[in-house]
């Protein structure tokens, strides 16, 4: 079976102030296979949720290809974005502006079945009933008001509506980082029953290396728009071939501090350089501890190391 | 920012001249002067300011002839030549000698249609004019012109070498007559100061100066006189008069004038072309009532369209009596029974009256729409056609020149702009006492027209207006019936 | 103020109410006809009571009934606001929802008609519509109506696209809804609390500027009242009857204050920014 | 042990009738860093304005005494507050950005903590933004928030609040906003600063993985009270409280086995209008019978430095 | 900043051509002042022949472009009622606008903008309570009303103020009080919800912690703050008080464009209109360009174009 999600080469710029484009994205390559759960991790800025919107048809890509279940939506026409999101849904980050403050939960549910011409009706009224079952929540919630309801449980209605028009791929973007630490497993137990039962694939884009790695099948890393890793779970985490890839995860503080106090510290220097202006050769070598002098004129190549996908000249 | 703000401020206000002087006179008008040229004037505060400042042709006494002015004396070289003779010991403001030429220039100023003076058709009787001696002018008409004398009341003199030299822009602005009082500082919108002119050949004035003020507000025109800010002002209304009877500081100055309020009724369209509707019309308007308790007294009654201050006025031609039962009968008998008329207006004349007269005809069965309009709109529908002019309306008339043929004439005349009229005997009436020079003889002309008005009703006389000025107890002055307002005849009381 | 009901609102409401009563119910409630004159009986003070009835508001320069005047006034002060103010509402929302949803062009040119419209002073504007279109409700309605949309422009506009970047909108989109069923459904509920903040304001606006046009002799025509015409007849009777300007004026006054409160109250309840912390 | 710098007792606030912190204390040592830990609305933010005295005028203190090394302060006037302010009591926010006057000079409002212009205090102030690792401090005194990141403007905040040396600093949620590599430098700066300069820190946070970091004893809180506390390592060991031990074991870690199922603390913290007379975690507990529900477990050792609100704190694993 | 300057001026430009085009086609829609300018008793030949003079029986677009092509010039023309230029006309009333404008901004910002600095920052009090109740009243207010008791009250009653005109400094305070009365509750309930926005924010609490007084918080950092939606409101409230000047300076009789512009149309004096009009529009657009460049004196943002 072909790719659910294929990427080849995007770049997302943004008219800048005073001239140059800000570079959100630059060069991306990636793809989803059926059932399978990518992470896409970065630091605020790096692109994760400009390559997220450009995968549901929200942003046009300025250049490369996106291919949704083999249909291209760069160029694509209204028909065709409307078409494709009916196979592609998203779950925000916000689980407060996510949903309409005016509309009822069960209009919200059922609004991608109703717009759409699936049910009406008693139908729907079945439909979005068993839909709030379906993420825990009960069906008489569906007459109730978004502001009844406390951030994991609105969380579960906007999973909810992303799931209405059985999605094949079910874009995540930062589902679980605006929760609370307890509500923030039940979605994470959710999303990940869901994936298992729904056989959906899945984009999970996060800051959050411990929830990538909990939920995600392969993991890609960005950084600055590009991507600097991509590599399976277990490769990625147990050994990180980029020097970014390494230090994000000498970063992340374990709940534990056996584990914590004992880590390698990889200290980064220095701040994210803004996309309007990324440095030459390598985009990650202003702050590289191991940066030598080809990564300041070079653009490292994206290449197979193992079982990992890297863009480091210095990677073994 | 805030202190530029401030300095802007303190600036304006220091800019702002100082209060009017005590020895002068301060007069509040309804407006600021219009036009300071007297032969570009075309509106009331302009005239009352003016004629401070520039002697005319001739001029009317206390009881209303006409009397000398630069004019001495006049005669009739026939029908249609006039020849005056002039004073010469009269000097304009800026020292020259007042001469006939000046007296040619200023006819030929106003005649001059490419100088478009609003008041052409006042003078377009005057062919041309010549000097004729060292203190003499003739002028000649098209056709033997009875009211010429009144209208040369009007014609005030104008010093030609000046105005050739500033040009009619800057002569506006800057004028230089030969009157009592000369021009010292013209502030648009708000005031204008003149001085007095202590060479004035027939005597030095009263006042040190005198102040012309323009406020828009009766309310605050009558606080002024109160907090003695305003020594005298015009333009009340009989409410205002009487609230201010009590005011022992302040005396009423009243006079009734050559203005005639009546009602114009139009003849040639709408329910109104019937003429029973419009006799009924006259039946239903109880003008005693107006004049009790809208104008509270400050009105005479008429029995026509002309007030008794006018030549050509006929008491004995009947008036309408008010009978609401005969013209609602009336009014049954030419099937208008509930017909709606349409009541044009503008708020330049007294809403009141509308509305008082629109439940006096509702009464006897005749409904009446009011329509206000703007004035230039108003004045579009009303000098339009005579399906345009609607069915009512009410006017003040006067037309400066005490004379019947500056009243009926435009009004009822066929042809005439204000006429909603046609009646071919009323012309040849009017036509004929316009070309005649004998008073007994006109007279009789106006009668048989006033009879023919009475019968068609193509308007109603409803009173003979009165003017109304409230001044300091201490001023002392008579007010005239042509609402001249010459600050000469002024004084302090000792 | 707290967005609660508390009895202060309550009064609030309840006078509100009194106003439109008054104005609604003023043929049974004005114990004379407002249009009825009697001459004889002009500029009586408050309280007169003669053969006629009693007079207790005191009668006008025509000897009509001040307070059967007063109370049917409230009609044209209330319906002229309240259809004004529903004309622009109208008009400025939909300029607004378009240049907001849409921007590029359509957003260009409604803002500079807006830009347009804002430089000109409304009151004189709305002096020279009248002096076209002539006087009266209709044209007093329209002319309120047409020059003041551009203030809901503005809001709906900022208020558009603030929400049109919300997820719940973009959500919509992914679902497949129609722009016009996400405007509709989606973006007008949640602009409509600040449009209705300015809808408040601009109807105690609405009642000022239509006394003021009506004082200048521009507004509701004679015979008809309106607390504006009332008071410009009675201002030449300040000195001598105070009545005619004073208790037109009162009315005016406290029903304005009353709508104020009222757009405040609103206010609180919808802009959480002026809420208690 | 050495006095300690900060201590709180008994610590009430109330809005309305509702009791949002209940009776919270704890103490923190100089050069000691202690984690206020617990979800949003658990009260631990206000306790830090509580012993700044800079509570919402909503808040209402109910009880309570604050001592600032052997001075008791909680009863001091406004204006003697004042001064300890910034002196002896600083503190520093979530969004470091907002919490700069973004019109003003990043000198100037260093400064202004010594009640100096930037003028006067130009090298002090030079000084104290080398200290807190900030680059080319000479040009970024004179620089406007808007023109540095989000980490540098924490920077500065710290730099504001320690330069006039104070005995503690009050950092509440100080790396929220912040990515994970600058969280990282941060939480290293405040480390260090806090040894150097014998500082007490009272660090609010809800990320455990920031208190396994820096953290010398946590504090635990739930619905306005204090839960257990102790030192670091023997809490994350082998917590005595329910609440801790499901916290701990519904995060994801690096060690865990992924797609497993996490645990979970079923329903949702009470809000203040719900708070019953007994334990207020009673409800979601595992542990709990019918004596929770109506009794509040008082705060009682349970050996080694430890303090648990729990009637079943021995039973929790 | 520069380019931004420029463009709200292209902005404004088109706004202000806007308004001309506007006003033009609605004035002459309504009719020309011929027959104003002829006396009573005129003849329809007459008034023809005037109107011809005058060049109202042109074609509305070719009058169009004579006004235009004469603005071109900087020609404003000359006013058909007083036969004056009109841009003297005009320019003797500006400085009487600006005064009356000047005064009621003195009235408004003096009294607006400290009662809502403190209706913020004493939140629930008493004195906000007051202050509140003021501001309500100042906007409930009709011009006109409290206008005309300000005028029997002071002017007459007490006799402590001129009733009318405009000759003294004492004359500028009743229009000024009434005319500013409506700004003055903008400026106070705009400076509260921005000062109680910013009081709000992180860096207040920040600078009270690094021991600041409320008093110097307020001070120091959130009135600059607070300053940019006032200016902002300020640049567009004056374009409001030259609109209310048109009602308070007939009530008052102050002589400045408002009535000018009212005479003006009743007089069908197009030109003086067109010209006030055009004046209004520039002032409202030169002071919210000047609320521009003040954005930038305030805020280092957007003077260094971040």
């Amino acid at each position: 079976m072909s790719a659910v999600l294929e990427i080849t080469d995007l770049a997302v710029h943004f008219p800048g102030r005073g001239g140059a484009p800000i570079r959100a994205v630059d060069g991306v390559s990636f793809h989803i296979a059926p059932g399978e759960t990518l992470g896409l991790v970065g630091e605020s800025g790096c692109g994760k949720s400009t390559v997220s919107n450009t995968v549901v048809g929200l942003l046009a890509p300025t250049r490369g290809s996106v291919r949704v279940l083999g249909t291209e939506l760069a160029g694509a026409n209204r028909r065709t974005l409307r078409a494709v999101r009916a196979r592609v849904q998203m779950v925000f980050q916000d689980p407060v502006t996510s949903l309409n403050p005016r509309m009822t939960v069960g209009a919200a549910v059922g609004e991608p079945l109703l717009v759409r011409g699936v049910a009406r009706g008693a139908a729907l009224r079945d439909r979005v009933a068993a839909l709030l079952e379906e993420v825990g929540l009960r069906p008489d919630h569906a007459g109730r008001y978004p502001h009844q309801f406390s951030g994991g449980q609105r969380q579960r209605i906007v999973i909810a509506r992303a799931l209405a028009l059985r999605p094949a791929l079910l874009v995540c973007d930062e589902p679980v980082s605006a929760l609370d630490v307890s509500v923030r497993a039940q979605i994470l137990n959710l999303l990940v029953e869901l994936q298992a039962r729904l056989g959906m694939s899945s984009l999970f884009v996060s800051h959050d290396l411990a929830v990538v790695r909990h939920v995600c099948d392969r993991v890609a890393v960005m950084y600055l728009g590009c991507l600097a890793e991509l590599a399976p779970r277990e490769a990625l985490y147990a050994a990180p071939r980029h020097p970014y890839t390494r230090a994000l995860l000498a970063a992340v503080p374990e709940p534990d501090p056996a584990v914590q106090r004992a880590k390698p510290r990889v200290p980064l220097s220095g701040e994210i350089p803004s996309p309007a202006a990324p440095p030459a050769g390598c985009r990650f070598h202003t702050r590289c501890p191991m940066a030598v002098d080809i990564c300041r004129q070079k653009v490292p190549e994206w290449r197979k190391v193992g079982e990992s996908m890297v863009a480091c000249h210095l990677a073994e | 920012m805030m202190r530029a703000l401030g300095l802007l401020f303190l600036g304006l206000m220091l800019a702002t001249p100082a209060f009017a002087q005590k020895d002068g006179l301060v007069v509040d008008l309804p407006g600021d002067v219009a036009t300071m040229d007297p032969h570009l004037q075309w509106d009331t505060d302009s005239y009352t300011v003016y004629r401070n400042i520039f002697d005319n042709l001739v001029t009317r006494d206390a009881t209303g002839k006409i009397a000398p002015q630069v004019a001495t004396a006049w005669r009739y070289a026939d029908d249609r030549t006039i020849v005056f003779d002039l004073r010469t010991d009269i000097t304009f403001h800026d020292g020259s000698r007042l001469t006939p030429e000046d007296v040619v220039f200023s006819v030929q100023r106003i005649i001059n249609p490419a100088f478009r003076s609003p008041q052409l058709s006042q003078f377009d009787q005057i062919v041309s004019a010549e000097v004729t001696g060292p203190a003499q002018v003739t002028l000649h008409t098209k056709t033997p012109y009875p009211a010429l004398m009144a209208q040369l009341v009007k014609l005030s003199i104008v010093p030609k070498a000046v105005v050739e030299k500033l040009g009619d822009q800057r002569f506006n602005q800057e004028v230089v007559g030969s009157g009592p009082f000369r021009l010292r500082a013209w502030q648009r919108g708000v005031q204008t100061v003149l001085d007095a002119n202590d060479a004035y050949w027939r005597g030095k004035p009263a006042f040190r100066s005198v102040t012309f003020r323009a406020v828009p507000d009766a309310s605050t025109r009558i606080a002024d006189l109160r907090t003695g800010r305003a020594d005298i002002t015009r333009g009340l209304s009989p409410d205002d008069a009487e609230a201010l009877k009590s005011e022992r500081a302040l005396q009423l100055l009243t006079v009734p004038t050559e203005r005639i309020a009546y009602m114009f009724v139009n003849a040639q369209a709408g329910p109104t072309k019937d003429k029973r509707v419009r006799q009924a019309i006259a039946m239903a308007v109880d003008r005693d009532t107006i004049i009790t308790a809208l104008q509270q007294g400050y009105a005479k009654p008429v029995n026509i369209v002309l007030t008794p201050a006018n030549f050509g006025y006929v008491p004995d031609v009947k008036g309408w009596p008010h009978d609401p039962a005969k013209a609602r009968a009336l009014i049954k008998e030419a099937g208008a029974e509930g017909a709606t008329l349409q009541f044009l207006t503008s708020p330049a004349y007294d809403r009141r009256l509308n509305e008082a007269v629109q439940q006096m005809l509702g009464e006897v069965g005749l409904k009446v729409d009011i329509v206000t309009m703007d004035q230039p709109t108003y004045l579009r529908r009303r000098q339009g056609t005579p399906e345009e002019a609607g069915s009512l309306s009410q006017g003040r008339w006067s037309c400066a020149c005490q004379d019947a043929d500056g009243v009926i004439f435009p009004l009822f005349r066929s042809g005439s702009i204000w006429s909603k009229f046609a009646n071919p005997a009323f012309d040849a009436e009017v036509d004929a006492a316009r070309t005649i020079l004998d008073p007994g003889k006109r007279l009789e002309h106006y009668r048989r027209a006033f009879e023919i008005l009475r019968d068609e009703v193509p308007g109603i006389g409803l009173f003979q207006d009165v003017a109304i000025y409230a001044a300091r107890r201490e001023l002392k002055w008579a007010p005239t019936a042509n609402e001249a307002f010459f600050v000469m005849d002024m004084k302090w009381q000792p | 103020m707290s967005g609660r009901i508390t009895p202060g609102v309550a009064l609030l409401l309840a006078l509100l109410a009194a106003f439109v009563v008054a104005a609604v119910a003023a043929p049974i409630l004005a114990p004379f006809d407002p249009l009825r004159q009697s001459l004889l009986l002009r500029l009586r003070p408050p309280g007169t009571t003669l053969a006629a009835g009693t007079f207790l508001l005191g009668t006008d320069d025509l000897g009509r009934d001040l307070l059967s005047r007063v109370l049917y006034g409230a009609r044209a002060s209330l319906a002229v606001a309240a259809l004004s103010v529903s004309v622009s509402l109208l008009v400025g929302t939909l300029l607004g929802l378009l240049a907001g949803w849409f921007r590029g062009w359509p957003a260009i040119l409604i803002m500079r008609l807006v830009d347009t419209m804002l430089s000109i002073p409304a009151i004189l504007l709305a002096v020279l519509t009248v002096a076209v279109l002539g006087p009266g409700f209709l044209n007093l309605v329209l002319v309120l109506g047409l020059t003041r949309w551009p203030r809901y422009t503005r809001v709906a506009y900022a208020q558009t696209l603030q929400v049109a970047n919300l997820p719940y909108i973009r959500a919509a989109e992914m679902a497949g809804s129609s722009a016009l069923r996400i405007l509709l459904r989606h973006v007008l509920p949640n602009i409509a609390g600040p449009l209705m903040v300015v809808a408040t304001t601009e109807f105690g606006l609405m009642i000022l500027f239509e006394a003021g046009l009506s004082f200048l002799g521009l507004g509701i025509q004679p015979p008809f009242p309106s607390w504006g015409s009332i008071m410009s007849a009675g201002r030449q009777y300040v000195a001598r009857a105070w009545w005619l300007t004073v208790f037109p004026g009162a009315c005016l006054f406290v029903l304005v204050l009353c709508v104020n409160l009222f757009g405040d109250w609103l206010r609180d309840r919808v802009d959480p920014r002026s809420q208690s912390r | 042990m050495t006095q300690p710098a900060l201590v709180v007792e008994d610590l009430s606030l109330a809005i309305g009738p509702a009791q949002v912190v209940d009776g919270v204390g704890f103490s923190v040592a100089p050069g000691e860093v202690l984690a206020l830990v617990g979800e949003s609305g658990c009260g631990k933010s206000l306790t830090a304005q509580a012993v700044m005295r800079l509570l919402p005028a909503a808040i209402r203190q109910v009880s309570g005494r604050v001592r600032l090394g052997a001075e008791e302060i909680s009863a001091l006037p406004e204006r003697r507050m004042r001064e300890l302010r910034g002196r002896r009591l600083s503190m520093i926010f979530q969004e470091p950005q907002a919490a700069l006057d973004p019109l003003a000079t990043v000198g100037t409002q260093v400064a202004e903590a010594l009640r100096l212009s930037v003028a006067q205090a130009r090298p002090q102030v030079r000084k104290m933004l080398e200290d807190v690792g900030i680059s080319d401090p000479d040009r970024r005194i004179d620089q406007y928030p808007f023109e540095l990141s989000g980490g540098m403007c924490q920077r500065v905040m710290i730099a504001t609040a320690l330069i006039s040396g104070p005995a503690v600093l009050l950092a509440d949620e100080p790396t929220t906003a912040l990515d994970v590599t600058i969280q990282a430098q941060i939480l290293d700066l405040l480390r260090r600063l806090a040894t150097e300069r014998q500082t007490a820190v009272v660090l609010i946070t809800h990320d455990m993985g920031v208190v396994a970091d820096i953290a010398d004893r946590v504090a635990v809180m739930y619905a306005g009270r204090i839960a257990e506390t102790g030192p670091t390592e023997a809490i994350f060991a082998a917590p005595r409280h329910p609440y801790t031990a499901l916290l701990l074991a519904s995060i994801p870690r690096l060690s865990d086995v992924p797609k497993s199922k996490l645990a979970v603390i079923e329903g949702r913290v009470p809000t203040p209008a719900e708070f019953g007379p007994g334990c207020r975690f009673a409800g979601r507990c595992p542990l709990a019978d019918a004596h929770c529900a109506e009794a509040t477990p008082p705060l009682r050792s349970v050996g080694d430095g430890r303090l648990s609100a729990c009637f079943h704190a021995e039973r929790v694993r | 900043m520069l380019r931004h300057i420029a463009g709200r001026v292209g902005q404004a430009i088109v706004a202000t051509f806007g308004v001309l085009t506007m006003v033009f086609f609605v004035m002459r829609l309504s009719g020309d002042p011929t027959l104003l300018l002829v006396p009573e008793g005129a003849t329809a030949e007459q008034i023809a022949a005037l109107r011809h003079q005058l060049g109202f029986d042109r074609p509305l677009v070719v009058q169009y472009g004579a006004y235009l092509a004469d603005l071109a010039r900087l020609d404003l023309g000359e006013s058909l009622v007083q036969r004056a230029p009109v841009a003297g006309i005009v320019g003797e009333r500006i400085p009487y606008t600006m005064a009356l404008a000047a005064g009621s901004l003195v009235v408004a910002l003096g009294i607006g903008i400290p009662a809502g600095i403190a209706m913020a920052v004493w939140r629930g009090s008493v004195l906000e309570r007051a202050l509140a109740a003021f501001v309500l009243t100042g906007q409930s207010l009709p011009t006109f009303w409290s206008g005309i008791l300000l005028i029997l009250l002071f002017g007459v009653n007490l006799g402590w103020l001129p009733t009318s005109g405009a000759d003294s400094l004492g004359s500028l305070v009743m229009p000024s009080v009434a005319l500013g009365a409506l700004t003055m509750s903008t400026f106070a309930r705009m400076t509260r919800i921005a000062v109680l926005d910013e009081l709000s924010r992180d860096y207040v609490a920040a600078a009270r912690a690094r021991g600041l007084s409320l008093a110097a918080a307020v001070g120091r950092h959130v009135l600059r703050n607070a300053a940019i939606p006032v200016v902002t409101v300020t640049a567009l409230e004056v374009g409001n008080l030259l609109a209310g000047a048109v009602i308070v300076e007939t009530v008052f009789a102050w002589p400045g464009i408002g009535q000018l512009a009212i005479q003006s149309i009743a007089a069908r004096d197009f030109l003086v209109v067109q010209t006030v009009v055009l004046f209004v529009s520039v002032v409202y657009v030169g002071t919210n360009l000047l609320a521009d460049l003040a954005y930038a004196a305030i805020d280092p943002r957007i003077r260094m174009g971040a």
